[in-house]
């Protein structure tokens, strides 16, 4: 693995003020951080929880590669990418994204380039559990 | 060969990881994703399928090894 | 002031879990953060703090007019921009900007629009102070 | 009129706040940038000057009032 990349699949609630300060420092000004949220509704359906499930292996292995890609290509200092697996509850964080380097520019540009692509590609599911029910969300492709 | 099984296709075939014997000598990523459906009509509801080799994406025309971890890859949803 | 708004000149270190937890919820699952943090150099020369001043009726009001452009453009949910004022030393963040969403998709490019034009137009000023001096900057224009 | 000054701006008059009596009845920005740079030579060294009338950037035809409250701004710098 890249050293710059910092990735793992999370068991436990996502520390946002650790997971920010990380990769922060007095070399690199710039970074960008990207929180994806469970929301409490889909469809108009109440979500009670969701439950994710990885290819762990795979899925570090994918994660790695798209950091380490968007290191390259956006000259970032650093990439920290964190999911959840297992239940997480509406309000909590399920993927948090940072990315610092020495000048903003193409921060934001690396931090998009990094969730479109987990979003396609990485091998993991979330499956939405309602009041009544529960669903496999199939979003990509 | 070991096939692991994630998400929807984990339910439609029951079971989280299975043992499968090709038949004959070789089998590519399509002749196995082809008789996977048969024995599986379920897995034809999947918006897609995907099969990951020893960790990788695979192409359909990848030959499979006796001792390949194949893993069957529905439509994932991180993020 | 557009209700979705929070604007502040702070002149207290910025306190990232506060700011990142103050606009998310769980309506808005995506939400893009920029922290500018103070780099202990420039241009080869040790810098020991920055001084912020700024005209503040009016970069409060420039700063407004920044997020409710963002908001309505990008479709934002709620904006949140805190900036110091004051003495701010290497390795604290001088902004956060946050923006939230019910969908990922324009959130980075309003996080970007945002922090250009702040450093476009908004009045506030930095000086550096070196181990042998000081200057202003004068980025903009 | 009201004249606030900041940043670098400050430093080469001396002072963040001060009256100032235009000669004549009317003036615009442009004219009293004019007549400050006379007075006050280091503001040419400045990168740019843009002037704010009542906490709004002006244009140099803007026509200033007695009671409107003028602001200084040389190159920001925030971020």
């Amino acid at each position: 693995m890249n050293p710059t990349a910092h990735i793992k699949l999370e068991g436990n609630p996502l520390d946002i003020a650790e997971l920010t300060a990380a990769i922060r420092s007095t070399k690199n000004g710039g970074e960008c951080v990207f929180i994806g949220t469970v929301r409490d509704n889909h469809q108009g359906k109440v979500v009670t929880h969701l439950e994710f499930e990885a290819y762990e292996p795979m899925a570090i292995r994918e994660l790695t590669r798209i950091a380490d890609l968007a290191s390259a290509q956006f000259k970032l200092a650093e990439v920290l990418i964190h999911h959840r697996i297992g239940t997480v509850y509406p309000g909590e964080a399920a993927i948090v994204i940072v990315v610092t380097a020495p000048h903003r520019n193409q921060l934001f540009d690396a931090c998009k380039m990094i969730i479109d692509q987990l979003k396609e590609t990485v091998p993991i599911w979330k499956k939405e559990v309602y009041t009544d029910g529960a669903s496999w969300v199939q979003a990509h492709p | 060969m070991k096939i692991l099984v994630f998400g929807a296709a984990r339910e439609v075939i029951g079971k989280g990881e299975f043992e499968w014997i090709p038949i004959g000598n070789e089998l590519t990523v399509g002749e196995l994703k082809h008789a996977l459906s048969l024995e599986y009509p379920g897995l034809k509801k999947l918006k897609s399928l995907s099969i990951a080799v020893n960790e990788e994406y695979a192409s359909e025309e990848r030959r499979l090894d006796r001792d390949d971890v194949i893993a069957l890859i529905p439509p994932v949803s991180g993020g």
